[in-house]
């Protein structure tokens, strides 16, 4: 009569996460998914994965969607994408015509809205409302059913408070099939600390019904327990760990590397002009380096080792000086 | 396993809820006994079992010669321990309500024949006989974890047909209550009471069945007619009704050494 | 044409926040303002000023209010409570007589409920669902018009959701007019830095239109810059900082103190059975102490120095080994 | 303080925009140009003002021998003397949606006579001429923060009579229509170009008045004419308007400082 198993929408996996990136996207990411595949500090590694793994018919989900998902739509991964900020459509190119030819289907958000969205998402709520894109074009019903779009009526809806008639913007949630994100450090449990300015990261990782996240560091468990206060989602809620340092190059991760403007120009900025120039990127950096130290020995190789040096975060202070959680053993009671 | 004849019921409560805890997953600790009643499941039965609290406590994971069970949901000792501590729109917010909780353990002043819970007011609203503190999260647990198991010490006055107000819902007023009021299905549930441990007659989460609380087993020694006498309905008693193994004597030394301070157990109740 | 002034809802004092707590109460709260006083941790030290200064017609909110609202019910400072869960009223006394005759007014919610409305105060949205209370008698017709209750239709509202039927309660933004609470400490500029779980305080700090802290120490700004992950809420939404060690006494702060149960049963628990019990634990606690100083100095003169070091919060491990919010000095560009 | 005569247009619109920060409050930062002229005011004219920016950076305080300006809104350098960093919630939401912000800095491909901006697209939403990167947090802003200062080049296809598609609401069509909308009164703004500084004609906030642009100062040089040659409908212009003061050497020496890669201005560009 024990209360046992387990109905929770978590596919939970206590015995072992800390998986080879292989594994962990084979395992987590299935074609049809919604991914979301970070914003300020991208986890290229994975998406790397994602495209040897030629996963299928995933839609990209974030704030501000950069390199992550220039690649992925090159490689053919994704065929939607719900946004503040689409990087690869900045200039014309591939992304764009593929956004024109209907190839790319696109819902434009904003920022706040994707973070709002996936709160409401790791809250358990079905909306939440916002006063932004009032007044905007965004709101003009001349613009419903662009041809881009593939959410209709779900995209939001307006609402005026039944308390004091302020106007709103109901979002509706958002909770990605599958999120990926690079992290400072995680324990083989899956609990995951991460600092500096984190953009909408944390509900990311706590609104995903999946978790993949790769860590520059594994530490031993009493590191987190030391410290709880700098987890920012709890290893029941990670369906897998992967150890793989500068996961997040080009972009940065607070305390190891910052971003490397010069890699991003040579070898992304052209990447969206034609399909060869792409091809032969993804034959040198995704293709060609099968695994993330492979990655490295290359670029190292490529550049030496005075680039990789460059980029390493080494400037700024030691923090948490002088913090303690500590209790009393023994209380004082009558 | 030597068993132990010295022992209170509301001791045996908490040994036998922290028996009926699962093995794994993650249990949302409410106010009260669900705290001393996890640690001690924690300890001796399910070392996998993930405790939380409500003010933003993520899988405490107690040392093993840890001083005290937290005197409460906030204790610092919380701090110490474990994997994540935050806030409360992170616990009863991402963590509940977003769907990641396995068990609920609660408390309440009553409870009734479909497992509702009172938390608030004994008499009417409009008309209060008594009021009580109020339902802190209890409201959300029983509202938003996909089961509940509930430490009610069984007295007449507690175990009655309606409570006076539902605070916190069980199976409402029957199969079916929950999803039509927009609540997702629940169970299976218990309460594990001062006398036995009940379930309640949900075959499939409260869709079907009478969803009525059920006496599975009592405590060694009592009879169903004893429980039945603290109960304010005809209650249904299982076919297959037994009593519960008696207390091991490490189950009650170590529940007696997690409550130093008699916070949770005074030897004078029950 | 410069662009000067503000216009923000929040009286900013940049100047000087380090104040004294008959300065910062005396300045910042204001008879009949709304008061958000704490949930785990309670600032009794803050509490008391505002008796001393009879304050009057203060409404008192939170998710499970205690002593600092028993006191202040007590003291005939509030006369209306929103909250989850009143302590007060646990047992029969003369909360519950105030709450029954009409002299405190009440209006029951719950503790996620106040968290979550606190949350949408700060965040500027006027309302957010919840699927708590659904199925529940709190939202049955026939309670309503309970006549303990002042929110009426402002209460909450019911919805369905426009996205996929999900029936939610609608919770309206709750902003404190005043925010007052504990933490372990700030700088000069009323940067805050509050660490452990902290219940519905992050919230009710960026809700507050104005914010009353008390502190176990003041910090060089360095200190708050060099780990600004510890920071809960920035010095601009402050308006004064206290430094006060011991403010939350008899309740906790992680790293410093832990609850003081005997002190709360001996001193406490009476003062509900009786005016007289009332009179003279305010006479030696709350008037016949004017400030902390003197309170702390009171407190080891009747229990000992021992007592105080009894509860001192000196078990459990360091923590933040191994943080650094690290950049790169020179980043690495073509 | 000696000036200069070597520098760009683009330069001194960033030079521009700092001298017109307000002395203190909160300044959210949007991306690109914003992040630069908002550490140049920093460091030079405004050491009160507060900056911030939206991935979750309250309160950064540039160090005074700073080897850049951020790159990006998302620079770990921010992580570095701010005295909170967090997440967008808290920015975007707590902090700007939650009334704590002052002033926001944006850039947009368009802007209109009512000072509406477009990140977007150019052409019609259903028939796209040129597809942008989107609008990231420059709607929020707009909609949200009381003032906005907007840097855009003057170029005629910036400067149109109407957005191709309003993102980011400024007056939106005259006056009283931020408030129809359920948007609070804003001003006053401001936009710096490169050729100039225009306000708008808000007496009150959006309320009353033209709400229409109007050309407040030109550089250093330049007539209103040459502005309005590179504006798309018949521009306001200011009955006191005057040329601004030419950039000091300090500024361009601090500014070019700030921008050791070329990120923000390239030498080539206006």
């Amino acid at each position: 009569m024990a209360v046992a198993g387990s109905s929770s929408r978590l596919p939970r996996v206590p015995e072992r996460k800390l998986l080879s990136a292989p594994e962990a996207i084979n395992r987590f990411v299935s074609d049809g998914d919604t991914v979301y595949a970070g914003y300020t500090s991208v986890c290229m590694g994975l998406t790397y994965e994602i495209v040897r793994q030629r996963k299928r018919h995933l839609e990209i989900v974030g704030g501000s969607v950069g390199i992550q998902a220039t690649v992925l739509a090159l490689s053919g991964c994704i065929d939607r994408v719900r946004a503040g900020y689409i990087a690869g459509a900045l200039r014309p190119g591939i992304i764009s015509e593929m956004m024109d030819s209907g190839e790319l289907k696109y819902e434009d958000y904003s920022n706040q809205a994707i973070a709002l969205m996936l709160m409401a998402g790791a809250l358990g709520i079905p909306f939440i409302p916002t006063r932004s894109f009032l007044g905007s074009d965004y709101l003009d019903p001349a613009n419903e059913g662009h041809p881009g779009g593939y959410l209709g009526n779900n995209k939001w809806a307006q609402l005026d408070s039944p308390f004091d008639g302020q106007k709103t913007l109901l979002l509706p949630a958002l909770t990605p099939d599958v999120t990926i994100l690079p992290a400072q450090r995680a324990d083989e449990f899956g609990n995951v600390q991460l600092w500096g300015h984190m953009g909408d990261a944390k509900w990311a990782f706590w609104a995903g019904k999946k978790v993949v996240v790769a860590v520059e560091e594994i530490v031993p468990n009493e590191a987190i327990r030391n410290d709880p206060g700098r987890t920012v989602v709890p290893g029941f809620m990670v369906s897998a760990v992967v150890h793989m340092p500068y996961s997040a190059h080009p972009s940065s991760m607070a305390g190891y590397y910052d971003t490397d403007y010069a890699f991003q120009r040579q070898a992304f900025d052209g990447i969206s002009r034609s399909s060869e120039a792409f091809a032969a990127f993804a034959d040198e950096w995704i293709y060609g380096c099968p695994d993330r130290e492979t990655y490295v020995r290359h670029y190292v190789e490529t550049f030496g080792q005075d680039a990789l040096q460059q980029i390493r975060a080494d400037t700024g202070p030691d923090a948490g000086q002088g913090i303690r959680y500590t209790y009393s053993n023994e209380l004082r009671f009558p | 396993m030597p068993t132990s004849t010295d022992y209170t019921l509301a001791e045996l409560m908490c040994i036998a809820t922290a028996r009926e805890m699962p093995p794994k997953g993650v249990a949302m600790l409410g106010m009260g006994l669900p705290v001393i009643a996890g640690v001690l499941a924690k300890l001796l039965h399910t070392p996998e079992i993930t405790l939380c609290t409500e003010v933003g406590v993520f899988d405490w994971k107690p040392a093993d010669d840890i001083p005290r069970a937290p005197v409460g949901i906030h204790d610092l000792i919380f701090n110490s321990g474990s994997a994540m501590v935050s806030d409360m729109v992170d616990a009863l917010g991402a963590l509940l309500m977003g769907g990641g909780t396995d068990v609920g353990l609660l408390g309440a002043a009553q409870v009734d024949r479909f497992g509702n819970l009172n938390t608030l007011v004994i008499g009417a609203y409009k008309n209060v006989e008594r009021r009580l503190g109020g339902t802190g999260g209890n409201t959300e647990i029983a509202c938003l974890a996909p089961r509940v198991i509930s430490l009610i010490p069984q007295e007449f006055r507690r175990f009655v047909d309606r409570v006076d107000f539902n605070t916190s819902p069980g199976y409402i007023d029957g199969p079916g209550a929950r999803t039509q009021a927009g609540l997702t299905s629940q169970g299976p549930n218990l309460v594990v009471s001062t006398m036995g441990v009940l379930g309640f007659d949900t075959p499939d989460g409260g869709e079907t069945g009478t969803c009525e609380m059920t006496l599975e087993s009592t405590f060694p020694g009592l009879e169903p007619d004893t429980v039945q006498a603290q109960c304010g309905w005809p209650l249904r008693i299982s076919n297959g009704v037994k009593e519960i193994e008696p207390p091991t004597t490490d189950e009650v030394a170590l529940l007696r050494r997690l409550d130093p301070y008699q916070f949770y157990l005074r030897p004078d109740r029950y």
